[in-house]
């Protein structure tokens, strides 16, 4: 994966919901190995603003682009190259965990099988990698959701609320996954309320200015 | 019925192991002794060979019903005493149930062709029969999307019984309704007074028969108690992980 | 023993009445293996019921 | 393995495991179809003329109203946004899923057609062209309930009014569907004009089905 000279630009973005005006004249551009945090109160657009980068919602206004990667079409490629982690954990409860990771890895981009085991021991799901993911609790079904930005090699990293649902031993391991997704390269957009373990990212305050 | 007794799951597990080998070869012993009387039937003056169609035919359609039966008890084990083990009987019993009430809609349709020219009619008997497969299905069918066998259980309990209550009067409907419009084409099957040459492999085919099914039954319940037990410790499993 | 002039259907019954026994069968001996194997797998790894002193299920 | 294929055998998995939906289309077939008699009454010529119309009633119902929650279950579990993610166009994801759903729900319900035809008295060698029109027939019934799906999953309100949306849309696929079949039965009319105008119409509603539904879902989306 080349990544050392992409950039990650959001230019001028707006996002209209139901009428209303969510968010207007965001602006910001992060470049690979960077890692920015979103913050701001309820309801100020975080989440928002991660589904239009995600391309999950069209922007009202303005563009997100992916610049520099090699062999691409740029504004198109940005939800290929970028895995989303939402609140939604995305796990069938009728296939096991294994099956669920198997198939996530073959839809958004083959890895083969040792990156599944390595992405499971890594999430310390590896245990429970037969059981059907109907047993799993909820911080289970979020590490399961980790697991799949291991599984799949993606630049973009965007973030909703990462931590939620995960106890202190996993907020710490997938701090240690974003570093080395940085220092792999790669880019983490982070909608976050609390601190989530980075040292120094940069930090985007949604809904101060109005 | 000894399932009463047995509230426990481990003792039922124990002594299904004990009875199943000896329940199993006395069914196989049942059904050639059974299938050699058969054999050595006389023919019917009316209806000939095909009569020994009637060997198959009647015994799984007893056990439909009876099949629906052993639901409907369990199912009041479920539903007021909260038995442990009533909700494995149901369970249990609804496939096999099915696949009898199947089988006597086969043979039956298949004795029907040499006998009325058809392979079927919406004869009152055939049809009740057939809205039993019916209810029988849709029972399956519940226990396919529940995937919380303790609300399965409630759910299929009032199925049971409502079944159970529905069946008469449906039975009842449908006579009335094919009286109204009776098909001309139809020959009844209204057979002379049974001849013990006849009665004895029927009777003993029939015993083959009830036999098989609770072998099956038993068999089949184990299996769920098994599943079950899988479950709760896949539930410790995910806890302690 | 002939069976006269509708042996076939005769026959048929009879085969299909066979078929769908071992069906039944089949599933319900491959059902125990698997749930057996599953549970054994389960106990090897050292898991256990919620109250194994007084069974449950 | 591609993510085409891939798909296809989740959705396939998904719908044998617990709680899926195999053979409830073929069952609910079963249930409406063998209701009808009791409705009309046990008349076997009457059954006989108009038993092909009812299997292709039954068979249409089955289908849209198993398609109820072909999308609604992703989007409500969050698999939707992260199939709109990947390098597949969602044309195909959504084609894909249709395929696997067809596999399992429509192709029970046309190998249990013979028996139902046999209950309604059509004959044996009328019933394989009976059949042979609902397995051209029922691709179609998908693809196009296939926009319905996506529909609802924008509206948030599914079952009825997806019906409502898409049973007017099946009328040709209903009309040739039933002509096919009555001319293999009774005639004079040939079997193959019927029969390959519903054929067109299944090959149409493979691209027009995909591009629909994905324009559905996109909108869906805001």
């Amino acid at each position: 994966m080349k990544t050392d000279r992409m950039q990650l630009i959001c230019d001028s973005l707006a996002c209209e919901r139901g009428g209303r005006q969510v968010f207007a004249g965001v602006n910001f551009t992060v470049s690979a190995g960077e890692a920015m945090v979103v913050t701001g109160r309820n309801g100020a657009g975080k989440s928002t603003l991660l589904r239009v980068i995600a391309g999950l919602l069209r922007a009202a206004q303005g563009q997100v682009t992916l610049t520099g990667l090699a062999g691409a079409a740029d504004e198109a490629s940005l939800p290929e190259q970028a895995h989303y982690l939402g609140h939604l954990d995305a796990a069938k409860p009728s296939l096991t965990v294994r099956e669920n990771l198997t198939f996530w890895a073959d839809f958004l981009g083959a890895s083969g099988d040792p990156a599944i085991d390595t992405a499971l021991e890594a999430v310390e799901l590896d245990t429970l990698a037969d059981l059907p993911a109907a047993y799993l609790s909820a911080g289970q079904k979020r590490r399961l959701s980790i697991a799949r930005l291991l599984a799949v090699k993606r630049p973009v990293w965007l973030l909703d609320e990462p931590t939620s649902a995960l106890d202190a031993p996993s907020q710490a391991r997938l701090t240690s996954f974003m570093c080395e997704h940085l220092a792999g390269g790669g880019f983490i957009v982070a909608a976050t309320h609390g601190p989530i373990g980075l040292d120094a990212p940069r930090e985007l305050r949604m809904g101060a200015a109005g | 019925m000894a399932l009463i007794d047995l509230a426990n799951p481990t003792r039922f597990l124990a002594l299904a192991s004990r009875v199943l080998p000896w329940l199993a070869a006395v069914t196989a012993i049942v059904f050639a002794y059974g299938l050699y009387r058969v054999a050595y039937a006389p023919d019917d003056y009316q209806q000939g060979a095909t009569v020994k169609i009637m060997f198959l035919h009647v015994p799984s359609a007893w056990l439909a019903m009876m099949g629906w039966g052993l639901m409907t008890v369990a199912a009041l084990g479920t539903l007021v005493w909260r038995h442990p083990l009533a909700d494995v009987a149901v369970k249990a019993a609804a496939p096999i149930g099915a696949a009898f009430t199947f089988i006597c809609l086969v043979t039956g349709s298949l004795w029907g062709r040499p006998m009325w020219g058809t392979y079927w009619v919406w004869d009152a008997r055939l049809t009740s029969v057939l809205v039993l497969f019916l209810l029988y299905l849709g029972m399956l069918a519940l226990y396919w999307t529940a995937d919380d066998p303790n609300r399965a259980a409630r759910a299929a309990a009032i199925l049971a019984l409502v079944g159970a209550v529905n069946i008469p009067i449906i039975k009842f409907s449908v006579d009335w309704w094919n009286t109204l419009h009776q098909p001309a084409s139809v020959v009844r099957m209204d057979g002379p007074a049974i001849d013990p040459t006849i009665l004895v492999p029927l009777l003993v085919m029939a015993l083959a028969f009830t036999l098989l099914f609770f072998t099956l039954h038993i068999a089949a319940m184990r299996n769920e108690i098994l599943r079950r037990r899988v479950r709760s410790m896949r539930m410790m499993q995910a806890a302690n992980a | 023993m002939s069976l006269g002039p509708h042996a076939s259907f005769i026959v048929v019954a009879y085969i299909a009445t066979a078929l769908v026994v071992a069906g039944l069968l089949i599933w319900i001996v491959r059902d125990y293996a698997v749930q057996r194997r599953i549970l054994s797998d389960l106990e090897s790894r050292g898991i256990k019921r919620r109250s194994q002193r007084e069974d449950r299920v | 393995m591609t993510a085409f294929t891939s798909l296809i055998l989740r959705d396939m998995r998904l719908s044998v495991r617990v709680g899926g939906g195999a053979l409830m289309g073929a069952l609910f077939y079963f249930v409406v179809v063998s209701m009808i008699p009791f409705a009309i009454g046990p008349d076997l010529n009457l059954l006989a003329r108009i038993g092909p119309a009812m299997l292709w009633i039954g068979a249409l119902l089955s289908t849209l109203l198993a398609l109820d929650r072909l999308f609604a279950s992703d989007h409500d579990d969050g698999s939707l946004d992260l199939l709109t993610m990947s390098s597949l166009p969602l044309e195909l994801t959504v084609a894909a899923k249709a395929i696997a759903h067809w596999l399992t729900t429509a192709l029970p319900l046309v190998i249990i057609t013979p028996v139902l035809g046999l209950m309604l008295n059509i004959e044996l060698s009328a019933m394989g062209y009976v059949a042979l029109t609902l397995l051209a027939g029922t691709p179609s019934l998908t693809f196009i309930g296939l926009i319905g799906a996506a529909l609802s999953v924008t509206l948030r309100r599914g079952g009825l009014l997806m019906a409502i949306l898409v049973l007017p849309l099946t009328v040709p696929v209903l009309i040739f569907g039933v002509a096919a079949a009555n001319a293999a039965i009774v005639g004079p009319a040939p079997f193959g004009p019927p029969f390959t105008i519903l054929c067109a119409l299944s090959l149409a509603s493979f691209v027009l089905g995909p591009f629909a539904a994905a324009a559905a879902l996109r909108q869906g989306q805001e």
